[in-house]
């Protein structure tokens, strides 16, 4: 390609002895297409060395350059008063009150974790902790959203059981408590699992320090962990489908995640920040030193020069391409004043970790590395980061799933047989079950902050010393943004403000992680386009900025993709503790209210999955205004401490979210009585998936008051029972119909059923 | 058949990162063995099993490997048959 | 009346120690593991966490540090020492409490509510509790399975030395109760002297109602009534 | 000065519980590897030392054994030197 036309003017830098010429399969390893290509020679004015060609291909790759994303991204609201940092830092900032800012982020891991699901999980959470703490915030809790194919494949097992060791593990050592996440089985991840990972982190509001190479002549250090051969072109590798050969050769290898370094990163970095000794730092994450040190100088408008030599290295002999692309983890790039590196190095003494001086901030606008002082890149700056094409694609709908949408189900709303069996089955199923496997192996207390731990609708931690408290929850029903992306994508956003407001938090901001195929393909790029658009009018309808996310696309093995998944990060500020409200039924006697109407919608549900195997129909319907007045008359009766406990309709529907509200945590479940009058078939009624629903109970004599804010806010409000004593069944009576079951029952199946698949073997092959 | 005596040595892969060796070279380093270099860990499974032939016992154990007991992207392995027991099989 | 929480890279509950041992009264002090000299201070609290990353085994490395020896020091001169969950596996390490913290038996972390009795009520850590108080307290560990030689175990239960079992709910140490295999139940144990306590679950984490139980406060509450007297 | 290779197992002294190996041996059986009797799983340490002697650099493992790499309560081990480069001593 070196003999490509073109007006290519500047003298190309030498070769450097040992790199492989530029050829135009080079060239398509790396990613680029020839257009692409062609771009990087006319911003380079010449052809790139090797280094170079590297350079671009990482930034330029999906993962950093946001190709396919960026300009879908801008349809998204971004703004309010409360926003103190929006989208293009590490992590988002918001005002949380009494001087505090919280940041907070998610990030996907998706592709290491199918390869290596304990390392890449691993080191997915340990990326999203230097994110927060690199903002100069307390890393104080973390959430994790998954999803995997269906148990009783062993492959499965294998990939869920790793992930799990790995989040755990991680965090667990790190010593942030984790509050909460999210869990789902189904076919269609199979081979292409999910792992999200957010976090939030609290700081003093003047505490904020954004990741800029600011002050020219300052030093750069990197800081913490060796660099070895971990995971080069992990970012363009992250921006490919897998495929069956995607084994061995052509994956990166594997990031070994180190979280007692870690944990040493961040009281340094912590202690280094408030130090003022330096003025920018960042993590070196997707692209490594790469994409940190060009992301510097171009927020800073500087340049940069790096001396590769005196990058502290675990390997010999790793060439320039290798130290400036690798992703081994646990590393922080620094700028420190000019003079104060001394300090810098006894900050990170004591925390027995490295710290070497590796370049310098310049004044050229260009990202510049030497080898042993002889140039081996010199990139303009502000191109490499802001200069990658972005792409608007045409995006049609999938004739098959418009079809799968349209399927009459009517036939599935006659029950199979006995009512209470199939609520058993739904009980049981992996989608509705206890998912306290998952979080007996998180440590959820650490901190001493966790007033809500995984297993409510949302987590929530509390902030010492004030009133106040965070809640934080990450919703996304798959299959229904499958079924149809845009309502799908409100259902998602919807969901996660129920969950907040059921603990008693005004959902406030969000963070995003959009898991989607391959955007190439035009029913994937429709959907990934419409799932932008209906969490943009959810955004604008609850008042809930998007202040940053992350794009994992191409998750597809084989040509299959997984259902689009914009898993939503929603957090939400509860103004007093002693209002925080929990889902399970706390008193014998006590009113069952439900907020919201039950529908006959039937599409995309559990129930279906698991009676009939089946996903199809079109999503339950989403009113934004009605969401929007269920979230604010809850909010009014909470904090008018009127109830004893709130819990959202998801999976499972009414007969679930009541089950759930019966067991609480098993320590005590209580019975419950209900009778639904509905003129609706028993099917849709109990277990159907309308949205816009939470069950409250409350003493009687508050039952009034809650029926009376609920009309003044024109949600659809009724006493549908009491709840009963612990020696007491659980209920319901339809016209009918009805269901009854003893609580030991329901409890074996709702929490051993994780653990009770989890006991047959795993296997990785 | 015979009850062999294997034993499963399975280790890091050369070039990734091995935490738990390097924390416990630094800290033989901080205790005065300076002299020590790189230190990796692994793990090593004792196992007994029936088989018949030496070649057969090595080759089930390899197999539970690829299958079970090594992770193929981040260890390597190697069994050896350490004892055999004529006519002990169960 | 001064508390020492002695701080390893790692420990990561050393915080909420500093808090518990604030909230009863005590002036509190991190003391950085490379430092050394305790004699001012009237109780050391090891906290949890993963010193070291709990690489080798769980506690092997921090006990190396220097400030161990001031730790044994101040032990063997009867001061109060209280190890929590690594506190706890860094004390059996060193030698100062018999037996070993291996990995649960479940082969995974677990972290959750448990609930202990209370076996003795005559040390400087308990008074404050009542004989067979049944109490609910988080544990969050990989390695918390106690396990000690025959002879060992034996001796600890002939002379009253295990301090908390895990019991179910009417405060019987059952198998299911016990959440990591450990011999007889044991999540808390103490030295011949009755000086020095190392427990799995985490008292400092249930100082307040807030999160979920407060339970654990006696513990703290205790101390501050018996070490000045100790001290004196 | 040589530089020496050494092997260090540390492994769960006999008549302790070992649940790693009672699950893996689970798991082998549930695969269909009935004939597998016991499983016990220890930790295997590589380190390259420099040492005047052989017998010195085993002595010096076996010390760095005693002070911190094996637990007595629970562990035994097993020191070997698998492998000596003669010179190349830093
Ligand atoms: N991967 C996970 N990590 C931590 N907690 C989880 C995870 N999956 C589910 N949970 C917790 O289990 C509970 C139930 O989850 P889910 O059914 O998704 O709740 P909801 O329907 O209210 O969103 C929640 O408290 C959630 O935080
Ligand atoms: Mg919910």
């Amino acid at each position: 390609m070196s003999t490509a036309e073109g007006t290519v003017t500047e003298d190309s830098l030498p070769p450097r002895a040992g790199d492989p010429l530029i050829t135009p399969e080079v060239v398509a390893d790396h990613g680029l297409s020839p257009d692409e290509y062609e771009r990087v020679r006319s911003v380079m004015g010449r052809e790139p060395t090797f280094t170079e060609l590297g350079v671009f291909s990482a930034m330029w790759s999906e993962h950093c350059g946001y190709k396919n994303s960026k300009r879908l991204l801008r349809l998204l609201p971004t703004e309010a008063p409360w926003v103190i940092q929006g989208p293009g830092e590490n992590a988002g900032v918001i005002d949380v009150g009494d001087g505090y800012a919280l940041a907070f982020k998610i990030e996907s891991h998706n592709h290491p974790s199918a390869v290596e699901p304990y390392q890449g999980a691993a080191t997915g959470v340990g990326g999203i902790l230097r994110d927060i703490f690199t903002m100069g915030a307390r890393p104080v809790a973390v959430l994790d959203s998954l999803r995997f194919g269906d148990l009783d494949s062993g492959r499965v097992r294998y990939l869920f059981s790793g992930v799990v060791s790995g989040v755990g593990d991680y965090g667990n050592c790190v010593g942030i408590p984790n509050i909460g996440g999210e869990v789902a089985f189904d076919r269609g991840y199979e081979g292409n699992p999910i792992v999200n990972a957010m976090c939030l982190g609290l700081m003093k509001r003047e505490e904020l320090i954004t990741a800029s190479a600011s002050g020219v002549g300052n030093t750069l250090m990197a800081v913490g962990a060796r660099t070895g051969r971990d995971g080069i072109h992990g970012a363009t590798f992250a921006s490919e489908e897998l495929s069956e050969d995607s084994d061995e050769s052509s994956r990166p290898q594997v990031q070994v995640g180190d979280p007692f370094t870690e944990k040493l990163l961040l009281e340094a970095s912590l202690e280094l920040i408030a130090s003022g000794v330096i003025t920018g730092i960042q993590d070196m994450g997707a692209a490594g030193i790469t994409s940190s040190a060009s992301e510097m100088a171009g927020r800073a408008g500087t340049g940069v020069e790096l001396e590769m030599a005196s990058v502290p290295v675990r390997e010999e002999g790793m060439t320039p391409y290798e130290i400036l692309l690798s992703e081994s983890q646990e590393r922080m790039l620094v700028v420190a004043e000019k003079g104060r590196e001394g300090e810098v190095r006894r900050i990170l003494e004591k925390w027995e970790l490295e710290a070497a001086e590796i370049g310098r901030v310049t004044d050229d606008g260009r990202f510049r590395i030497l080898e042993n002082g002889v140039t081996v890149a010199d990139i303009p700056a502000l191109p490499l980061t802001e200069g990658c094409p972005t792409y608007e694609r045409e995006g049609v709908e999938s004739e098959d799933i418009k079809a799968w949408r349209a399927m009459d189900l009517s036939e599935h709303l006659i029950p199979e047989g006995d009512l209470t069996k199939s609520f058993l089955l739904l009980l049981g199923s992996p989608n509705v079950a206890s998912k306290r496997w998952i979080y007996q192996q998180y440590d959820t207390t650490v901190r001493t902050s966790t007033a809500v731990r995984p297993g409510g609708d949302a987590g929530v931690i509390r902030i010492r010393g004030t009133k106040r408290a965070i809640a934080a929850t990450t919703d996304c029903n798959g299959r229904f943004v499958y079924l149809e992306p845009r309502t799908g994508a409100m259902i998602a956003a919807a969901e996660a403000a129920r969950n907040l407001v059921c603990v008693g938090a005004l959902p406030t901001a969000i963070t995003n992680n959009l898991n989607f195929g391959n955007p190439e393909k035009p029913y994937i790029y429709y959907q990934l386009r419409e799932a932008v658009l209906g969490l943009a009018s959810a955004c604008e309808a609850f008042e809930t900025p998007v202040t940053g996310g992350n794009v994992s696309l191409y998750n597809e093995t084989d040509g299959r993709a997984i259902y689009p998944t914009p898993v939503i990060g929603m957090v939400g500020v509860i103004e007093d503790v002693a209002t925080i409200t929990r889902q399970a039924f706390q008193h014998e006697g006590d009113d069952i209210v439900l907020l919201g109407a039950n529908t006959d919608e039937i599409g995309g549900s559990e129930y279906l999955y698991v009676t009939a195997d089946l996903v199809a129909g079109p999503p339950p319907a989403v009113d934004l205004g009605a969401e929007r007045a269920l979230q604010q008359s809850v909010l009014k009766m909470i904090r008018e401490r009127l109830l004893s406990s709130a819990h959202d309709c998801s999976e499972g529907g009414l007969a679930c979210a009541l089950a759930e509200a019966a067991l609480g945590d098993g320590e005590r479940p209580l019975g419950v009585s209900v009778s639904l009058d509905d003129d609706l078939r028993p099917v849709a009624c109990l277990f159907g998936e309308a949205q816009g629903r939470i069950v409250v109970s409350c003493p009687p004599d508050k039952t009034a008051d809650v029926l009376r804010i609920a009309s003044l806010h024109e949600v659809p409000a009724r006493k549908i029972g009491s709840v009963a004593g612990p020696d007491d069944g659980f209920d319901i009576r339809l016209r009918a119909a009805s269901i009854s079951a003893p609580l030991d029952a329901m409890a074996k199946a709702y929490f051993d059923s994780i653990a009770d698949l989890m006991d047959s073997p795993s296997t990785g092959a | 058949m015979t009850r062999y005596s294997l034993e499963i040595r399975i280790k890091p892969r050369p070039g990734l990162l091995d935490p738990e060796g390097k924390a416990i070279h630094h800290a033989l380093h901080s205790l005065g063995w300076g002299e020590v270099d790189e230190v990796r860990v692994g793990k090593v499974l004792y196992l007994d099993l029936d088989a018949d032939s030496e070649a057969a016992a090595a080759e089930a154990a390899t197999a539970m490997c690829r299958k079970l007991l090594a992770n193929p992207v981040t260890e390597d392995f190697e069994v050896a048959v350490t004892g055999a027991l004529e006519g002990a099989g169960s | 009346m001064k508390a020492a929480v002695v701080t390893f890279p790692g420990s990561n509950g050393d915080y909420d120690l500093y808090k518990a041992a604030q909230q009863v009264g005590f002036e509190t002090d991190f003391v950085w593991h490379r430092e050394r000299g305790l004699d001012d201070y009237d109780l050391v609290l090891l906290p949890g966490g993963f010193s070291y990353g709990d690489y080798l085994r769980a506690g092997a490395i921090a006990r190396m540090s220097p400030i161990m020896e001031d730790v044994v020091a101040f032990a063997s001169k009867g001061g109060p020492v209280l190890g929590i969950c690594n506190g706890f596996q860094t004390l059996c390490e060193s030698g100062l409490l018999p037996g070993a913290l291996v990995r649960n038996d479940v082969l995974r972390f677990q972290g959750m509510d448990v609930r202990i009795r209370v076996e003795r009520t005559d040390l400087a850590f308990t008074s404050g509790y009542e004989e067979g108080q049944v109490l609910r307290i988080p544990i969050a560990h990989g390695e918390g399975n106690f396990e000690a030689d025959k002879d060992t175990l034996e001796r600890l239960e002939g002379e009253g030395r295990v301090v908390f079992r895990y019991v179910d709910r009417h405060g019987n140490p059952t198998d299911e109760a016990n959440p990591n295999g450990s011999w007889h139940n044991i999540a808390g144990i103490t030295n011949e002297a009755g000086n020095v306590l190392g427990m799995m679950p985490h008292p400092e984490r249930a100082t307040e109602s807030i999160l979920g139980s407060d339970d654990g406060l006696s513990l703290f509450s205790s101390l501050a009534a018996s070490v000045p007297a100790l001290s004196t």
